[in-house]
């Protein structure tokens, strides 16, 4: 009785180790070619934040506006028309959409699509809030993403 | 080592009031770190108002009409506070439960007022960096203010108990009396930054 | 000139292996500017002083241990009258000395920071933005067509005063030269300014000396001070757009330059790459070192960067690029290439 | 207010007697209800200072893989992350965790004994206090072992440490360690100021404080004014972290620099937190090892209250590459200057009780040589540092790295290896071996120069501090090797004192009240001392009481022999005005420090905590407060 509370705490104990390191994992190398899912970019805060960066640096803001939407779809709303999951978002930014979207597997690594779709997830506050990043030392736009409420379940949509 | 004994102290009282208590020195010393926890946020507040262009920084004037109203209530609770304090030194056990009871009264007001301080400063901690400082501010006399009221509730319910009868427990009161001194006090430099220096320029 | 003296004295006292090991291009101690020597006096003045003082001390500790002790009474107490008020008379002289000491280093100090700080305008203005990791450099003129970018290495002429305006882009770095000049923080949002002037032509290197994040290590940088001739012709040469490649392995290396993802943050100039995140890379290969001081340029060691940045400079923000060994010979070649 | 018909005094008792009966009214029970609820100030001192020694033995293990890297060029042993999650460990440890605690509770277990009296004034602050700072250290250390290490550095500069760069959870667990340590800090200086100001033995006026308890004093005064900025500069972090203040964020009116001036507005005098109290265990030694009054005790005491009124005018001078106005930097140039003299008072005054002393060259007065040896390199060093002009040189190289650590091991920690040779035998009833004592003395002195005055050199050769590794064209490579072979030999010189400490505590020679015939009142007491200290309080007549009457301690009668009570005397002159009880073992302390810390961890991930905490925090803090009905609450 005792050693499977004992057991059932050392799983919980060793699960909450593994989240803490995940999350803080710095990655630096890039994985071997024919990368996985891509889930483990949304669990860890450097890529997510390495993401925001380039998010700012490729000026996505251009059309995207700080996830608020202009030219391009609000990143920031539960309305995706690609749909919202991280593989998906991946491939809209890899191979680009209709209606503007250019496709950047030509101006971005693989690695670093990812990272961006990890913070774009971010955006829509579906990561877990110490892995979403806080505010920039910047203007302000609106909530850093770790403060952001939890976006509602997926709706796919249509463009406008 | 072999012991002589030089001096007999046993007609010493079992409690003193103010400095000769060890709780009236704990209370002050206690009183000096948040003094200095208040000057500096003061001089964080300072130090980014000169760095502005402007002061209040991108946002109306903070409404003061709440702080003020905080600020008389303060200033109305401190004859009863005084009074308190001499009856806890004359250990007259009906007028302290009255003056502690009173207290209560007089401390749960201005907290109330103060939660619409919050929003009267017509600005978002989070908008910029002068919305910042003023939530810090109000925060910390908040803070104070509330650890206050619940040290004064669960003192009166003390003494409306046997143990209140204790020379030791007077002694409390006072005490209490002198911490809610400062917090007033504290307000007052406070209420001037919050609501007047952003109205001098 | 004291304090000239003063160091060579100190000089032949010290152990000289230990002075030679100071000695070098990154060095306080081997100063090649008017400002670093004015520094490096002042250091040496003030060790010399301390070591003085130093010595002291220590006698006084040997003399406690071997002096012989006029009365030995067992019992604890106190000295005799006569040696407390000897003892208070020497203690005091000694608390005096040190304070006319002290007030003597601080005004030393005091003079040397006004000999070392120059009128603001000057010429030459040099704008270094700190970079994780890297330093962007932006020579500015009033005509925006004498205007260029360059990163890493800065040039300057020799015995003209260059204002060098110090920015940070993300966190706070410092810039510091120690053969040329004492370091300054780079600090977002703020501005400061240094004077810049080498009296000996030469190369110096400099590094970050703020603590910046992964590659604090490798954020280093060099400064190139030439003859004003030479620098003239490094001036105009900069303002030149890119050599256009001639061999067609060169071509082959512009084409995946400009059309894959190096250009999305590197700006070549005279070609459609105009990244502006990343070093500019118009004249590359006239560039003695990679990644801001980590590697030397050589054709072998960009190729080993290309290859894998993260395994050179783990943390720079420089990615691994997938291309196939051909592709990364043709993208060597063109960049080597970029004169 | 009826007397009590069944009190006992201790007129009525004979010493055996009374000994026993206040051991154990005043006793630990030797179980772990006992451990968890003590509140006496030796039992919670004692165990404060292992846990600051264990701090210290992972700080310095820090160091060592550091160390190791470092010794030789383009070493790949660890990488820039982990180095630096390392180097901020190693210095937020060594600063938060080992050293102003380890001062502070030094005072805690010796005050009392020094000044006469049974306990500290506040002792279920002080269990709380102690807690609060375990909690604090442990957390910190479990989220370094799961890869959440803070790796901005000890003085976590914004906007690395801040929301945009400081990525992950890592410096929220800095800034939150802060918290936990600054709560434990300022209530120990409550704590001695308190004790010191009221506790005092009868008669020992303000000029018959022993030296080491003046050190205390200004210490205490220090934090309490001192910590107050980093709590409030942390508290911004935090802030900007968590719920978006601006701060420190330029583009919205914030700056990066407020966070410069109120961290250094602490963390210079927290140097002094650390040299302070070493001091008065040097101010300590030298009259035992000299059979001599310390010479110039007012001088002395005025130096060390200079010190700490200087010290808080001297933080700019960790800015000086920053840019601020050239004739601000003046000033603060002259304000470090100036704080040498008082330092230099005290050496001199050290060296004149030397002078003419009896010297019995025991391990304790070889680390006092060997401190001052050290220390005045440090204090020199800083001195030319204080120079701007010079500073623009140095600032941020090994340069500084050689002088910090001259300053805080040369001058803090020799004294505090001097200070365990000291008193263990008071603390433990043993005394500790002279021979690995020496031993312990030579390859400490050896190794620490051998691994830091190298570091000088390498300053001003022009290596920055904070790098993980550096080029072998450098030219770094040897000095940083002599370097890694010095610490090696430093931290062998601990394990000697480990080794010494376990051969002492089985088989040392059985110490004595007063092994070293030293003049204070803490070897007034059994070694170790009775759990009430003294059955009886002294009465003092002099600064070194012991030594003017070595036979027969003058005490008090009349005090309550059936209660925990202490006797609470005037400020200035100690004349004795109120019997007062001491509070009861309580477990509510433990509690009231588990849920504030909860609180505080939880607050990390969301801000509501800090709402939802304060309930149970109420409640343990009314339980703790709350009187249990025995003697010590109804009198």
């Amino acid at each position: 009785m005792s050693f499977a509370y004992a057991k059932a705490a050392a799983s919980i104990m060793a699960s909450l180790l593994l989240v803490a390191c995940e999350r803080e994992q710095r990655d630096f190398q890039t994985p071997s070619s024919g990368s996985p899912s891509g889930d483990h970019y949304q669990r860890d805060a450097y890529d997510v934040a390495q993401g925001k960066r380039l998010f700012n640096w490729m000026n996505c803001s251009g059309c995207h506006s700080h996830g608020g939407g202009g030219m391009g779809p609000a990143l920031m709303d539960n309305r995706w028309i690609y749909g919202g999951k991280i593989q998906q978002i991946y491939q809209s930014i890899h191979d680009g959409r209709r209606n503007g979207m250019p496709a950047w597997k030509h101006r971005m690594t693989d690695q670093q699509i990812w990272q961006v779709a990890a913070y774009v997830r971010s955006m829509g506050r579906y990561l877990r809030k110490d892995v979403a990043p806080g505010r920039d030392d910047a203007m302000q736009s609106g909530k850093a993403e770790s403060r952001r409420e939890r976006a509602s379940a997926i709706v796919p949509s249509t463009p406008p | 080592m072999r012991t002589a004994i030089v001096r007999d102290v046993s007609g010493l009282p079992h409690h003193g009031f103010g400095p000769r208590a060890l709780t009236w020195w704990g209370t002050l010393s206690f009183m000096s770190l948040e003094t200095s926890g208040f000057v500096l946020a003061a001089g964080a507040y300072l130090y980014l108002m000169t760095r502005a262009p402007k002061w209040p920084l991108n946002a109306p004037l903070p409404d003061h009409w709440p702080g003020t109203i905080v600020a008389l209530l303060l200033l109305a609770s401190m004859p009863l506070n005084l009074l308190l304090s001499r009856w806890a030194h004359a250990e007259e056990m009906k007028k302290v439960r009255f003056g502690l009871v009173g207290m209560c009264i007089l401390g749960i007001l201005p907290l109330i007022v103060r939660i619409f301080e919050f929003p009267s400063l017509n600005i978002r901690w989070d908008s910029n960096a002068y919305g910042s400082v003023m939530w810090f501010l109000l925060g910390l006399h908040t803070a104070h203010l509330i650890t206050d009221v619940g040290d004064t509730l669960v003192l009166t319910a003390l003494m409306f108990t046997r143990h209140g009868y204790a020379g030791r427990r007077f002694s409390d009161v006072s005490d209490n009396c002198f911490y809610w001194d400062f917090v007033v006090l504290a307000w007052l430099p406070i209420y001037a930054l919050l609501y007047w220096v952003p109205r001098l320029t | 000139m004291t304090a000239g003296r003063i160091r060579s004295v100190v000089q032949l006292a010290t152990c000289s292996s230990a002075l030679q090991a100071c000695s070098g291009w990154q060095s306080a101690l081997d100063p090649h500017s008017q400002t670093a020597a004015h520094l490096a006096g002042l250091f040496w003045f003030f060790t010399a002083i301390c070591a003085i003082v130093w010595v002291l001390v220590v006698a006084a500790l040997i003399m406690v241990l071997r002096r012989r002790r006029e009365s030995e009474s067992v019992l604890p107490g106190d000295d005799f009258p006569h040696q407390q008020r000897r003892k208070a008379i020497i203690v005091g002289s000694l608390t005096a000395i040190t304070a006319i000491i002290l007030t003597v280093l601080t005004y030393m100090s005091f003079y040397a920071t006004r000999e070392i700080t120059w009128p603001r305008k000057h010429v030459l203005t040099v704008k270094v933005t700190g970079q994780q990791w890297w330093w962007q450099l932006d020579y500015q003129n009033q005509d925006p067509s004498q205007s260029f970018g360059t990163a890493n290495e800065l040039h300057i002429p020799v015995g003209q005063p260059v204002t060098v305006d110090l920015e940070a882009a993300d966190v706070i770095h410092s810039f510091w030269v120690p053969n040329l000049i004492g370091k300054q923080d780079m600090i977002p949002g703020r501005k400061n300014v240094l004077t810049l002037r080498a009296d000996k032509p030469g190369l110096y290197r400099g590094q970050c000396a703020e603590f910046c994040g992964l590659q604090h290590a490798h954020m280093s940088m060099f400064v190139f001070a030439e003859p004003p001739a030479a620098f003239e012709a490094w001036r105009r040469h900069q303002l030149e757009p890119a050599a256009t490649p001639g061999a067609p392995q060169r071509i082959t290396g512009m084409n995946i330059f400009v059309h894959g993802a190096c250009a999305t943050c590197h700006a070549v100039g005279g070609t459609d790459a105009d990244g502006q995140t990343g070093p500019n890379l118009t004249h590359f290969a006239q560039r003695a070192t990679i990644a801001a001081g980590t590697l030397r340029n050589t054709p072998a060691n960009l190729s080993r960067w290309l290859a894998d940045p993260q395994a050179v400079k783990p943390g720079t923000n420089m990615p691994q690029v997938p291309m196939s060994p051909a592709d990364r010979q043709a993208l060597v070649a063109y960049l080597e290439g970029l004169k | 207010m009826t007397k009590c018909a069944s009190e006992i005094r201790d007129t009525a008792l004979d010493d055996g007697a009374l000994s026993a009966r206040l051991a154990h009214i005043w006793g630990t029970p030797k179980t772990f209800w006992g451990f968890m609820t003590t509140v006496d100030h030796k039992e919670i001192g004692r165990r404060y200072i292992v846990t600051a020694l264990f701090f210290l033995l992972l700080g310095g293990l820090a160091a060592v893989v550091m160390r190791l890297q470092l010794g030789s060029p383009d070493n790949k042993l660890v990488g820039p992350d982990l180095y630096n999650q390392l180097f901020t460990m190693h210095g937020s440890t060594m600063m938060f965790l080992f050293a102003v605690p380890i001062m502070e509770t030094i005072a805690v277990y010796l005050v009392p004994l020094m000044i006469g009296t049974r306990n500290v004034a506040f002792p279920r602050l002080n269990a709380f206090s102690y807690w609060v700072y375990l909690f604090g250290g442990l957390m910190l250390w479990a989220a370094f072992f799961v890869n959440t290490g803070p790796d901005a550095g000890w003085f976590s500069y914004v906007p690395l440490a801040g929301p945009q760069y400081g990525i992950g959870k890592r410096s929220d667990f800095w800034a939150q360690m802060i918290t936990y340590t600054e709560l434990s800090g300022l209530a120990v200086a409550v704590e001695i100021i308190v004790t010191v100001f009221k506790m005092r033995a009868p008669g020992m006026t303000l000029d018959r404080i022993p030296l080491f308890v003046w050190a205390a004093l200004v210490t205490a005064f220090m934090i309490l004014f001192a910590m107050p900025a980093v709590m409030v500069s942390s508290t911004m972090l935090i802030l900007d972290r968590l719920v978006g203040t601006h701060f420190f964020n330029w583009a919205e009116g914030g700056d990066s620099l407020l966070w410069q001036h109120l961290f250094w507005f602490f963390g210079h005098p927290e140097v002094y937190f650390i040299f302070i109290p070493a001091t008065g265990i040097v101010s300590a030694i030298i009259p035992a090892f000299t059979r001599r009054r310390m010479f110039g005790y007012v001088a002395l005491v005025l130096s060390l209250i200079g010190t700490g009124f200087l010290a808080f005018g001297l933080w700019v001078h960790h800015m000086f590459v920053t840019g601020l106005p050239r004739l601000g930097e003046s000033f603060f140039t002259a304000s470090s200057m100036a704080v040498a003299i008082p330092s230099g008072i005290q050496i001199f005054c050290w060296i004149a009780t030397l002078w003419d002393g009896k010297l019995r060259l025991r391990t304790p007065l070889l680390f006092v040589f060997g401190f001052i040896v050290n220390f005045v390199i440090g204090g020199l060093s800083g001195v030319m540092v204080a120079s701007v002009p010079i500073d623009t040189q140095v600032h941020d190289t090994y340069f500084v790295v050689a002088h910090f650590h001259y300053v805080l091991i040369g001058g803090a920690v020799f004294p505090l290896l001097g200070g365990i040779y000291y008193w263990f035998p008071k603390f433990y009833g043993r005394m500790l071996n002279e021979r690995l004592g020496r031993w312990n003395f030579w390859l400490a002195m050896i190794g620490f120069n051998l691994a830091f005055f190298p570091m000088h050199i390498l300053g001003l050769m022009g290596m920055p501090r904070r790098v993980y590794t550096y080029p072998a064209e450098m030219g770094w490579g040897g000095l940083n090797l002599l370097s890694t072979v010095g610490a090696s030999i430093f931290v062998l010189s601990f394990l000697v004192l480990v080794l010494n400490i376990i051969r002492s505590l089985r088989s040392g020679e059985i110490a004595g009240d007063n092994p070293w015939d030293a003049g204070t009142l803490e070897w007034a007491a059994t070694s170790p001392p009775e759990p009430q200290n003294f059955s009886r309080i002294p009465v003092v007549t002099d600064r070194e009481p012991l030594w003017q009457n070595p036979e027969t301690l003058p005490v008090i009668g009349g005090m309550h022999a059936d209660r925990r009570e202490i006797l609470v005397s005037t400020l200035v002159e100690a004349t004795p005005e109120v019997l007062e009880s001491s509070p009861q073992a309580t477990i509510w302390p433990f509690i009231a420090a588990m849920v504030t810390s909860v609180t505080l961890l939880a607050s990390i991930f969301t801000p509501w905590a800090i709402v939802w905490g304060a309930l149970p925090v109420g409640i343990a803090l009314t339980g703790w407060f709350w009187p249990g009905g025995e003697k010590e609450d109804e009198s």
